[in-house]
């Protein structure tokens, strides 16, 4: 019996996303879609960035929309799979005319995106931190980058645990790129890693990596682990009593570990972030009660999701400054240097030479019964390593991805 | 006569059993030699050795006048051998006429194939069953389709081995007379069997193996009234 | 020539068939004209991948061997592709780089073919170290992050993937180029879908064709008619894989853009599921099979959000359970029943 | 074993984790909560089997692909009812130092209950009238259903009992990993290759089969880190198939003889 109500209400659902995708849209609406993965591996953080999308697109379209004209959602699942994500950027981008395309999760989802839409002249919003370095001009980073997470979190670490530093990281370009910066900012201060490892994605078993960190006896840690298989670093660390500080770029606030693991797994660890769901800012308890309000099931709001939400009223500024959906319109608009809005983490303002964001940072600290505190507030860090190794979008269009050890030619 | 095939001192061991050791037959043109011997003697293993698929532990075997020894199966089969294997071994869900066909194609041209297949499906008596897959076939008949696949290779020498092995004593007696009407066409058989009423109806000459070794040989009268031959049959072959 | 068109191995040789057959192909070839442009270049993506899946039906379903691998030789050739065409400059050389990745996709397959077949590996371990190869491959890939990983001026750059080759195109009159996308990709991809199933009918109903369907029912007994088994195992396998190559070029093509989750495994396993739901036994029911599954999956995926990988899982079950041959054979299965019972009717 | 390739064996993992830690969170005891784990994965197996899996005998790779649908509709299925996440509960406390090195002691539960899952196999399969009739049906189902043997009554149980198996990993790691829908598949590659090596008997050959390719992969991995780690295990497949077509259990049962 209630199997065949679920399916009933199943059946509905289907044809009521059928309708939906029929209903003309009013000329006047102004198209966003989105590429969010909400089934396969990723959709653990997909979906609140889905959520986050919809609560801010909900909220504009009450408060009369952007110049007036309503917005209208057109969200695709790419299933964590690259060639959907081509396919679908294609589709939304071709077929239903968006104005702007937001979204995708992994840099190679990015990447799968970033060639088709320099075929066209439609804006993308990229809504991860990630490991920096995209000259785009296409494209506008909303998330936090290494100079705003890596150039203030290790020098607190070195400072306060210790010169050695381990490092385990996902082997794949996010997280070679983060032990790229990791080594250059150590070396400068003086400090030394006694260990990197490589992970493959998906490798869920530490035991051995546990006995290579207590060899090499570090002062920290840094975790750039990726995916939930890896998470499981933690608790074996915990288990074996491993008990070192630990740092990273993409923890608490991203994958929000500290409610997902029993404590103590996520004792010691430190990150510096724009956004995680403890700020206590009036602006913050505002936002997170709507979010709340709207979905009540919510486990944590991450900051992938909260950059979601501020995409779509970064992109209603840049419209209504433009006066214009066209992107050569909205890019005079972010030459200004005057693209902010208020977001509940502060003032956001995008940087014309690279389209990446700046950011109000915090670093935090989760003690052993899990509990978040801010130990430092470092106020707004402007994105400022792509221009000053040469990227300058207002000149030049590089369309191209930089590390520090791959920089552009002079 | 001249002599198509020989093997000089052929031994195959598998462990440190000897199935087969040092023999020495030679198939001359155009007979029908039989092949004979009690279960194990090693006759099977004879011909698996003969066409290539067991290597010989020692000795060689030469075809044609060519050392064959060392050549693959489809090598051996190229110079003009062909095989019926003991238990039936069609494509099983290929139509018959395919079996055929894929026999023929090997050596025929596209424009005389189709004349050839008919041909041999009419021989065989088996057109009224052409767009039958071959596994759907009588027992006798898938026999009887594997001599005919033999046959298409239009070889200079047969290899059949218990060609009449779960026919009836009719089905048996017309095999017979097929295998007499192609020799009579000039072709060389090698043929391994135990039923002695079918080997009197067609053998020749009669090579007899016993523990892997030949026991006797001789034209098929002397064999028969060797009383030793007799003997390792177990009175068998006491017809009256 | 054109007789080998018809034969034992492929359904549909009747003239109702050719009629339905230039139906089809007149309505394709009409198609860009009264389509949506994006749908145009969508059916272009769909029939990138009928390639890979062609070659597998050849390879699995007349010659007997599973190749789990169709995304090695797809992620050889799409690799291959992007650095040829990066290093060769674009215009008309990415052609030449096209034919290169093929060929290469073709080698590789010569080696590895050689070393299955050669060393006697038979049945699900075909299977198996084939499954093996396209992993390593895709391991290997996904660790070529750095800056040291680098063809002359092509960076594979790992798990992100290799992007900033030339789609294909041509030097045109007047300094213009014709970049093959939308329409007209589609139209060269129709052009080579004719190629490859007319070429693959005509290869399987000869006697090529003839003895790869006897080596997968008994290679024994195809051996002791006079062929050379392993001979003719490998020639299909290269084929099959040049296939799945120029599957792998094409997609680099279309998206300028590859990555290593191309070769990996849920990607390893796509080419199987789409065979084996049209019915590996025939390259029509391939073609037009793996063409209506592309198409729904993709559909289901846009319209039903989360539900999407319930349903495909759903269909897959219900077809392998339903109908055992495959959705495509059974289903001509069972018109071809229906036309026969009519036309005994009146008789 | 049943020439059946089990595409949703992870999802069986999968099963005995979630249950194990959502009794946990409902407030039972871990090992309580574990064997309700394993039991549940186990009568799920039987259902398989008895809807799906049995119409697949001998049709090997069809079996890939009805499994391979399952597996779609069950992880998909989950993320929709569960959520795409559950909350962990913690790995038991204590651990213990060798030399310099600490180790939890759950690893060791982790290692004394493989022992103990491999020793209730052997006793259930050489030593229980079910394990005579088991063995008979393997190696040949007419004859054993002949003899009076429940052929689909075995088939149904042992394939339960696979799935209790795999439900019973998943309960003895659930403590120390994160719980998503998709973990089934991050060990599907794994325990595919193990069995393919290992050949089609579980004591003579997946056994060893697993701890020859784990012995490979940690050294590779202490060696030169975990890529070169997992490319020389599938390197290893490769050759071991090679060598060894019958698989570790062929060859060791040659040696016996």
């Amino acid at each position: 019996m209630k199997f065949r109500r679920s399916l009933l209400a199943f059946a509905s659902a289907l044809s009521v996303t059928a309708l939906i995708g029929a209903a003309p849209a009013s000329a006047a609406s102004i198209k966003i879609g989105l590429l969010e993965d909400i089934s396969g591996d990723l959709a653990l953080l997909g979906k609140p960035k889905l959520n986050g999308s919809q609560l801010a697109v909900e909220e504009i379209n009450k408060a009369g929309g952007i110049m007036g004209r309503q917005i209208e959602l057109i969200h695709l699942d790419p299933q964590g799979d690259n060639a959907r994500y081509q396919e679908f950027a294609r589709r939304l981008v071709n077929k239903d005319k968006v104005d702007v395309l937001i979204g995708g999760i992994t840099s190679a989802s990015r990447e799968a995106i970033r060639p088709i839409m320099n075929r066209t002249d439609t804006l993308y919003i990229y809504t991860n931190q990630y490991e920096g370095g995209v000259c785009d001009a296409g494209m506008i980073s909303n998330g936090a980058v290494p100079e705003q997470q890596f150039s203030t979190m290790i020098p607190f670490m070195v400072e306060k645990f210790g010169k050695k530093v381990y490092v385990i990281a996902a082997d794949y370009n996010f997280g070679q790129i983060s032990a790229e910066w990791n080594r250059k900012i150590v070396k400068d201060l003086g400090g030394t890693v006694v260990g990197e490892e490589f992970i493959p994605l998906g490798v869920s078993q530490f035991a051995q990596t546990i006995q290579n960190i207590q060899k090499a006896k570090p002062d920290w840690i840094l975790t750039i682990n990726v995916g939930a298989a890896q998470d499981s670093f933690f608790e074996q660390a915990a288990a074996a009593k491993l008990n070192l500080p630990m740092g990273s770029s993409i923890k608490v606030m991203l994958g929000f570990e500290h409610k997902r693991f029993a404590p103590p797994a996520l004792n010691k660890m430190h990150a510096v972030a724009n956004w995680f769901e403890e700020i206590d800012t009036p602006e913050a308890e505002a936002f997170k009660k709507r979010w709340h309000a709207k979905f009540p099931n919510e486990m944590y709001i991450n900051d992938m999701g909260y950059n979601a939400y501020t995409a779509v009223y970064q992109y209603k500024m840049l419209v209504e400054a433009a006066k214009s959906t066209k992107l050569a319109d909205i890019r005079k608009v972010i030459a200004t240097g005057k693209a902010c809005v208020e977001a509940p983490e502060g003032q956001v303002c995008i940087d014309p030479k690279s389209q990446h964001t700046s950011h109000r940072m915090r670093l935090i600290a989760v003690d052993e019964k899990h509990a978040v505190k801010v130990l430092k507030d470092y106020g707004v860090i402007q994105p400022y390593w792509l221009s000053e190794i040469g990227c300058d979008l207002t000149k030049k269009n590089d369309k191209k991805q930089y590390t520090p050890t791959d920089l552009p030619k002079k | 006569m001249a002599e198509i095939l020989q093997t000089a001192q052929v031994s195959k061991t598998f462990g440190g059993l000897a199935a087969v050791s040092d023999v020495d037959i030679s198939v001359n043109e155009g007979e029908i030699h039989c092949l004979i011997g009690p279960n194990g003697a090693g006759k099977s293993t004879l011909f698996k050795l003969v066409i290539g698929t067991y290597l010989p532990s020692g000795g060689s075997i030469s075809f044609r006048g060519e050392n064959v020894t060392q050549r693959r199966p489809y090598e051996r089969v190229k110079r003009g051998m062909s095989i019926k294997m003991q238990t039936p071994s069609v494509f099983k869900e290929l139509p018959v006429r395919q079996n055929i066909h894929i026999a023929l194609q090997h050596h025929i041209g596209r424009a005389a194939l189709a004349r050839e297949e008919e041909r041999l499906l009419t021989l065989l008596e088996l057109a009224p069953d052409a767009t039958k897959p071959a596994g759907a076939l009588s027992h006798g008949q898938q026999q009887w389709l594997e001599i005919g696949m033999a046959l298409a290779l239009k070889p200079a020498l047969m290899l059949l081995d218990e060609p009449t092995a779960g026919m009836s004593p009719e089905e048996t007696f017309r095999t017979g007379e097929l295998i007499k009407q192609l020799n009579a066409d000039g072709m060389t058989m090698l043929i391994v069997e135990h039923d002695m009423a079918f080997v009197r109806q067609i053998a020749q000459r009669v090579t007899v193996m016993h523990f892997g070794k030949v026991f006797a040989r001789g034209a098929i009268g002397e064999i028969l009234a060797d009383p030793r031959v007799a003997e390792i049959y177990l009175g068998k072959t006491h017809e009256h | 020539m054109f007789k080998l068109l018809n034969g034992p191995q492929t359904l549909g040789n009747g003239r109702a068939f050719w009629i339905c057959f230039f139906l089809v192909l007149i309505i394709a070839l009409a198609y860009p004209f009264f389509a949506d442009s994006y749908d145009v270049g969508n059916f272009a993506y769909f029939l990138i991948w009928v390639f890979m899946a062609l070659g597998l039906c050849l390879m699995w379903g007349y010659g007997g061997m599973l190749s789990f691998g169709q995304t090695f030789f797809f992620g050889i050739a799409g690799y291959s592709y992007g650095v040829l065409a990066i290093n060769l400059g674009g215009g008309g050389m990415t052609f030449v780089a096209l034919g290169l990745a093929i060929l290469l996709a073709a080698l590789s397959a010569l080696i590895l073919g050689y070393f299955m077949i050669w060393g006697r590996v038979g049945g699900v371990f075909f299977g198996i170290v084939t499954l093996s190869a396209t992993l390593v491959l895709a391991f290997f890939v996904g660790q070529t992050a750095g800056p040291e990983w680098r063809v002359g001026e092509a960076r594979l750059n790992g798990y992100n993937g290799m992007k900033g080759m030339e789609p294909l195109n041509i030097p045109w009159f007047g300094g213009e180029s014709i970049y093959f996308e939308g329409s007209s990709l589609y139209y060269l991809a129709i052009a080579l879908i004719l190629l490859v199933y007319l070429g693959l009918r005509v290869l399987l109903n000869s006697r090529f064709g003839n003895v790869i369907v006897a080596i997968r029912e008994d290679p024994q007994r195809a051996e002791l008619l006079g062929y050379d088994v392993r001979k003719y195992q490998l020639i299909t396998f290269v084929i099959g894989s040049a296939l799945a190559g120029l599957s792998g070029a094409l997609y680099t093509s279309w998206g300028q853009f590859i990555t290593p989750s191309s070769i990996g495994l849920p990607a390893a396993a796509m080419p199987i599921v789409w065979v084996a739901f049209s019915g590996r036994g025939d390259i029509t029911a391939t073609l037009i099979g793996t063409f209506l599954i592309l198409v729904a999956f993709q559909t289901i995926t846009v319209h039903s959000q989360q539900a999407a990988l319930i349903l495909m899982g759903a269909m897959l079950l219900a077809t392998v359970m339903l109908a055992p041959q495959g959705f495509v054979i059974g289903v001509a299965r069972s018109i071809g029943r229906l036309v026969k019972r009519r036309g005994q009717a009146p008789g | 074993m049943m020439g059946v390739i089990n595409m949703a064996h992870g999802e069986f993992i999968m099963c005995g984790a979630y249950v194990t830690v959502g009794l946990v969170h409902g407030g039972l005891p871990l090992p309580l909560a574990q064997l309700c784990g394993v039991i549940a994965a186990g009568l799920v197996g039987v259902l398989v089997e008895m809807t799906i899996v049995r119409r697949f005998y001998k049709r090997p790779l069809d079996s890939l692909l009805a499994t391979w649908g399952l597996s779609l509709v069950v992880t998909q299925g989950m993320l929709i009812l569960v959520g795409s996440s559950l909350a962990g509960i913690g790995t038991p406390e204590g651990s213990f130092k060798v030399g310099e090195y600490s180790f939890s002691t759950y690893r060791l539960v982790l290692f004394g209950g493989a022992i103990a899952a491999l020793a209730v196999i052997y006793f259930i399969f050489m030593r229980t009238r079910f394990g005579v009739h088991a063995r008979a049906t393997m190696q040949n189902p007419q004859m054993a259903q002949a003899l009076g043997v429940k052929v689909g009554r075995v088939y149904a149980i042992s394939f339960g009992i696979g799935a209790a198996l795999a439900g019973f990993c998943g309960a003895l790691y659930a403590p120390t990993m994160t719980l998503i829908p998709t973990m089934g598949a991050t060990f599907i590659v794994e325990s595919f290759v193990t069995v393919v090596v290992g050949g089609a008997n579980v004591l003579l050959g997946t056994a060893p089969a697993g701890a020859l390719l784990a012995i490979i992969r940690t050294s590779l991995n202490a060696w030169e880190g975990q890529i070169i780690g997992q490319i020389g295990m599938l390197i290893a497949v490769i050759l071991i198939i090679r060598i060894l077509p019958e698989g570790v259990s062929g060859f060791l049962t040659r040696r016996q003889r």
